[in-house]
């Protein structure tokens, strides 16, 4: 009936240079860092990541654009990363510097079928460089369109076999917008449980979102 | 044709209950939809969604195990399978606008060649409301139209609708109990026909053009 | 600290003419009723509510537009309250009629702060009426609005003492997205409970959304 | 002037949390504004929001208690309260972008008399990003901006920022160890001076025009 279990292999051949990924995470708290370690072992090259932000050179997705397979970021956030700033001073990545509010909804625009919103937040300022501006009811705001990507990677910190997911405290941040805005949805679980054991109430992303379920190899 | 409209309604939902694969999740409408449900065949496991807040509904609670806080999108008591959960109005309407439900099945008014669909109002008389029915057709993967090949002896599958539309050119199936209709590019095709019936029959109840198509097959039930 | 207990009276002095109330539920099934009774009781005229549905004449919400104390309602289905389509009929009702989903997303971005929304819900449909229509990428959507309340009354299943509010299986529906979107919001809770007794993850809506705490006397 | 920079700090962090009512929701930025927890007065219980998805966010972990699970959005291990909860972005910038924040908190690089703010980037030198504080300045109902009054002998509040803003005309009061100022429609009015300083001296440390409240008060810490 569900079967949605995949081990490394499984994952890495779901891998392909020039891949549009989103992760899961704030500052690397929520990312699936074993699904990281293994995009790392593959080496895949010129990835496009969407994210919250970069973390760290060490820790996260951070460790990505340490190793040089990120050629284009959107983010909100790049200062934690040295490795980030650097790369976009040489000119070897793209940074696409999005407000956090402006980046989840946009995220969630594609997600739920929606072509776009209208957010007050980056008037006045470059954020609306290129974009729409309209004004409703007297308030200026920017038309922000949908982010999409081929592959998000979520981490999950309690699923069943089926493919719901519950993430505890803070590690659910970006992590149940991405489950709806990509075109494959691969979960690493921190803990992997019977079907029927989580209740229905506290799902957080409903199964049929969740293509694959990989058992972290952390903690 | 066939006379016996419950026989007419289960041939319906048998035929539609064959197009699902295992894990689809699907929303039924109210009404002949929802005898889909019944039909389901065996091995394949399909999900369930209700626009209220539900992936995973199950069938009617037992007696004496009701519980008023589980109800469909009908308002009618259900249950929900250990694989369930749910969810509020916004996530529901995310996954069923964002392409996330695979099937919807649901009634209609009238239903054209060019996959338009009238099905939420018929001004001066009734107006009940569109309710989630406008979103279901433009979000989900696919929408198959379930309805009776004609009602009072006029055809339901026309040319162009007439009444108010719930969506236009989202139709990608029509079942009736006569026949299996795909809205293509070059135009609504035939490509099953119920084994009492003809193609004759279904041209002289259908009031749209259409095609038949080359591998045009008996209808399986 | 947390001083959010009110009862008939405290509830029913919050009440007035002409107000614009938001009630939560889905054919009843997540409706605050004895805040409906208490609207009854008060005798209030000529209120605009939104909801999902105009539920039955002898139940949930419906039950004002029997007592003919609504002018205006904006809802996505009055098919199942007979009053609703014979006062509509008469002229005495305005029924603005909303796609479930759209309706959804006007109250979340009202809660949200968010100018408007992209939506392809009604495209070549008379609901675009009186819509501004636009193209992104090919696809034609239609600009939908905020909605706002001055008052949202919300069902909850399980609510501690500040606020914090859990809705139990399908009762949840519109309730946490209304309780983002009006001025005052009124809980009607089914279960008090002490802080702490909830956990932080289950929480739907946070306490400071809600205002005004009231137990339920219906089951 | 105030030379010791870590007192400095600390009366702006007194001063601001003398600003809240009880049950205010309040996010403090990174920094300098975390400093105001340290502060709230007796009697009045403030409700802190991290914008990585917590409302009731508690002080660090006791050694022994850190739960990697539970983290502020500047990536430090936290607590939480026995009244708080978790929720996901989409729903943290709601409540930021709906004005259900009551109060944001934030450093500021350069600040005007227009209200207008630059925190987030210096072309070419430090380019962190934007992070929360965008939606946080549009979005809640008060923007208090929490700064020294110079920085290298160079003032911090300007006639119009030269740096990138971070967002335009949203700040309604700022902080410094010498003084508090208010935005007004008339222009930036100076309503407290510190004990130890004097209008003089902040008029020469304050390259924006401002105006001097009639009731001009001395600050309390």
């Amino acid at each position: 009936m569900f079967h949605k279990l995949i081990d490394r292999k499984g994952f890495s051949d779901l891998l392909k240079d020039d891949m549009t990924i989103m992760i899961g995470g704030f500052l690397a708290c929520g990312t699936p860092e074993t699904l990281v370690d293994i995009i790392l072992e593959k080496g895949v090259k010129n990835l496009t990541i969407i994210c919250n932000d970069t973390a760290f050179a060490d820790k996260g997705l951070g460790r990505l654009i340490a190793a040089r397979q990120v050629s284009h970021v959107i983010t909100s956030h790049i200062g934690t990363n040295v490795e980030t700033g650097k790369q976009m001073v040489e000119g070897s990545i793209k940074v696409d510097l999005v407000p956090q509010g402006t980046l989840v909804e946009r995220i969630r625009c594609a997600g739920a079928g929606l072509g776009g919103v209208l957010t007050p937040t980056g008037v006045g300022t470059i954020v609306e460089e290129g974009k729409q501006k309209m004004t409703v009811e007297g308030v200026d705001y920017l038309l922000e369109l949908p982010l999409r990507a081929e592959l998000a990677l979520i981490g999950g910190s309690i699923v069943d076999k089926a493919g719901n997911v519950v993430y505890n405290a803070t590690t659910r941040n970006f992590n149940p917008i991405m489950a709806m805005a990509a075109d494959t949805v691969v979960v690493e679980a921190q803990k992997l449980v019977e079907i029927g054991e989580i209740q229905p109430e506290l799902v957080m992303t409903p199964s049929p979102l969740v293509n694959h379920i990989f058992v972290s190899e952390k903690r | 044709m066939i006379e016996d409209i419950n026989l007419a309604k289960t041939i319906i939902a048998k035929r539609i209950a064959r197009e699902f694969k295992d894990n689809q999740l699907v929303n039924l409408g109210i009404g002949l939809p929802t005898l889909v449900a019944n039909h389901i065949p065996a091995g394949i496991n399909v999900i369930f969604q209700s626009e209220n807040g539900i992936i995973g509904m199950g069938p009617a609670p037992q007696p004496g195990h009701e519980n008023p806080d589980i109800t469909n999108a009908g308002g009618a008591l259900v249950t929900v399978l250990p694989y369930g959960c749910y969810f509020d109005t916004a996530m529901s309407f995310a996954l069923i606008r964002g392409k996330h439900v695979e099937y919807t099945v649901l009634g209609a008014l009238e239903v054209d060649q060019e996959g338009s669909l009238a099905s939420w109002i018929i001004p001066g008389k009734k107006v009940p409301g569109m309710g989630g029915a406008m979103d279901l057709v433009v979000g989900a993967k696919n929408v198959i139209v379930s309805t009776l090949h004609t009602e009072r002896g006029k055809p339901k599958i026309l040319k162009k609708c007439s009444l108010p539309l719930t969506a236009k050119h989202v139709v990608n199936m029509i079942v009736t109990e006569l026949a299996v209709f795909r809205v293509t590019p070059g135009g609504l095709a035939l490509i099953e026909v119920n084994k009492d019936s003809s193609v004759d029959e279904i041209r002289a109840n259908t009031a749209a053009d259409f095609i038949v198509a080359d591998n045009l097959k008996t209808m399986e039930l």
